[in-house]
């Protein structure tokens, strides 16, 4: 299975009936497409919506219907539009239950670092920083290496997005969560291993005696 | 309120001024005030908007001019040349997480000094801010901001200047619309007033000094 | 012609077309009555409506169109209605053009008390500090006196509505402004003379050389 | 959101808890769940509410009832019964500038920690708060207000529970349903979805935990 699916159907496991669910955009956005449809749960784009639906048919495309990226979008019956101020409102304010947000690297303790290369990437944090604060649960989605340096570090040594700790990281390899503040092996991807996952992992894992595998 | 041509109501704004600019990449973003701004070359901007858009929309059309100097936005990967802009060193730009940026409109616009927002704590963000602790919880202050004019699309507006936003393309501007000395208001509809009720107008006529009137 | 009626005709030539204006309970109500129609003025009421109206005919009134004091009012064509964040918005920001306001006290220096008389009415100060804190101009209608004793005093010494003066009151016998923060009277009521102005006038009042009649 | 009965709902609610009304002297509140919290006779109860209404209306019903132990309000000079009491000791009284009652309820749905406002200044508000200086002008720190429950009125909820608020029954209403744990609602008139179109939504379906259902 492509790495980027696993990871996005993975993280749809953690949503529940009623959540609000913000996705930021990469592996994040995914995750909407493997909600199974008896679940009742509503998207925020935070440029001012709950209730995104998919990209609409050819055609039907509304040019002030778009998503926080700019894309054409359709929104689902229910659906509520309101300002910026309300929509950070939701989120610093806790009324976002689950944000998906992508990574460049989540360290021992569980912060995140995904805003910012300094002298190389500096597009500006957006609502990165907020959601991190803000919503009740924070699960970062993004494959477990890159170039084959891990992404699970031991200190980030790019700049914070929050020093809130995130709540998951759900890679391409694992899960980890943060027990008592401390990264913990939770669960390995089909067909990968403690041990595949821990050389490939810089931070120090606490690992349960049982891990379980992904179900997908 | 009054209603005015494009031209006239970019002649008012002078070269080096502030200014508020709706919409979230170049989505509720008055074009015609941008194009307008542009012919005029009204250089020297402070811009304090979303995001710098893309080349060719939105507020993008002010990076692709040269006509910006300062920005304050959130986010501005999606557009090359403010990044160059940037990089170069032509434009200072201050980049504030996206909650805090509203938040500080808002502020200005209603009459605070700030607010507490545990947003940036513990980040790049916080340098040279005050950090003050309420019940435990360590919070920034985050200052008000205003501009001399806000430029803010509508869906609607009506004869007395009542406005609705349609969709995603409400974003910043009712909160700018009370941010700055200046309203500018265009509108994709001008309508009786009535057309829009009480109950869904979104920012009430007292607040835009200007409408862009039909060509 | 009743005092209260001289009080509200000689605010209302303080009104501007466009101008967003929030009046009080009791006297300030009174201004709008004696605002020419041709002048097209916006009133807030502070409960969440600008484009208040007339009390509405008999049988027409609706339960969930009030003013502050819970009574029924219209709305005219293009008022809108808004939460009490944004109400209160307007008012500390700015926004609102003119205020006109009841008084118990105010003093040399402008500064108004409106709200507590200690031990005996404290009601709560509603929304009058933010007003007098946030409006552009501040009005004070007034009674010049109460039982004899003057209401314009050399110092509140009932509890400030806020340290910010007001621009100016109008009495049954006198407006008085507060040029470079000094008390100076600046018209005074038909038939009443400077001197029984002073006589009744605790603050002491600066008297330009010329003091033109209230023109009603 | 779940539709439940009113007297479920109160039940919900244990005697000494903090409950946010929503209304402005007795106009946009849910008089079902004050008549429910009378029959129920939940006591102690600590109550933020703009004013007290006036007796047999609103909140009003609580003080008739004795059931107040603690009122944050900016007005209570309409019910005689809220002053006898507040005057006898029998509840503790915090009275409020009402912007600065709005925000702290907007900064405590909002995730904020307090806001800077200019309005108490130099006045008996001011005592006992940090005051903060922002370019030269002061403002008092005012902090975040929460409570357990918020007891809302709307005039439309759909079957979701997007909510939407009629004339000058909004007033704390939306502000009030992002500031509790608990969230209860009851509506004029239950709707399909859709009927309430996205832009005319005031209060999001997410942000409604408890609908009362028709009887």
């Amino acid at each position: 299975m492509d790495p980027q699916i696993i990871i996005a159907r993975r993280v749809a496991k953690e949503l529940k009936s009623g959540d609000l669910v913000n996705l930021g955009i990469g592996i994040p956005t995914l995750v909407a497409n493997y909600v199974p449809s008896d679940l009742k749960v509503f998207f925020q784009s935070e440029n001012g919506l709950i209730g995104t639906g998919p990209i609409p048919e050819q055609g039907m495309a509304h040019p002030t219907l778009t998503d926080a990226g700019g894309r054409p979008i359709s929104a689902l019956p229910g659906a509520s539009t309101f300002d910026s101020a309300m929509s950070f409102g939701l989120i610093r304010g806790g009324h976002v239950d689950v944000t998906v947000l992508g990574g460049l690297q989540v360290d021992a303790h569980g912060q995140l670092a995904n805003w910012m290369i300094p002298g190389k990437m500096v597009p500006g944090m957006g609502g990165a920083m907020d959601l991190v604060s803000g919503a009740k649960r924070v699960i970062v989605a993004m494959q477990h290496a890159a170039k084959g340096k891990s992404k699970i570090v031991a200190k980030c040594n790019l700049p914070l997005t929050s020093s809130r700790p995130v709540s998951l990281v759900v890679t391409d390899m694992a899960v980890i969560g943060f027990p008592g503040g401390k990264a913990t092996l939770q669960e390995t991807a089909p067909g990968v291993t403690v041990a595949e996952v821990l050389a490939v992992t810089e931070a120090e894992l606490a690992i349960p005696d049982s891990v379980p595998e992904m179900k997908l | 309120m009054r209603a005015v041509s494009v031209e006239e109501a970019v002649a008012m704004i002078p070269a080096g001024a502030s200014i508020m600019v709706g919409g979230f990449m170049g989505v509720g973003t008055p074009e015609r005030l941008l194009d307008e701004l542009v012919r005029q070359k009204k250089s020297g901007l402070t811009l304090i908007s979303n995001d710098a858009a893309t080349p060719g929309k939105g507020v993008g059309k002010l990076f692709d001019a040269a006509l910006v100097s300062r920005l304050s936005a959130t986010h501005i990967g999606l557009n090359p040349k403010a990044q160059q802009q940037m990089l170069a060193n032509q434009i200072a730009v201050d980049l504030i997480p996206q909650g805090t940026f509203v938040e500080r409109i808002r502020a200005g616009g209603c009459g605070l000094g700030g607010v507490l927002t545990p947003t940036g704590v513990g980040t790049l963000v916080a340098e040279g801010k005050q950090q003050i602790e309420v019940d435990g919880k360590t919070f920034l202050l985050e200052t008000a901001m205003r501009a001399q004019f806000a430029l803010v699309h509508a869906f609607l507006a009506d004869y007395l200047g009542n406005l609705a936003y349609a969709l995603t393309s409400r974003n910043f501007n009712p909160v700018m619309a009370m941010a700055a000395d200046t309203v500018i208001v265009t509108a994709e509809n001008i309508v009786p007033v009535g057309v829009i009720a009480p109950d869904h107008v979104v920012t009430p006529a007292p607040l835009v000094d200007y409408l862009i009137s039909n060509g």
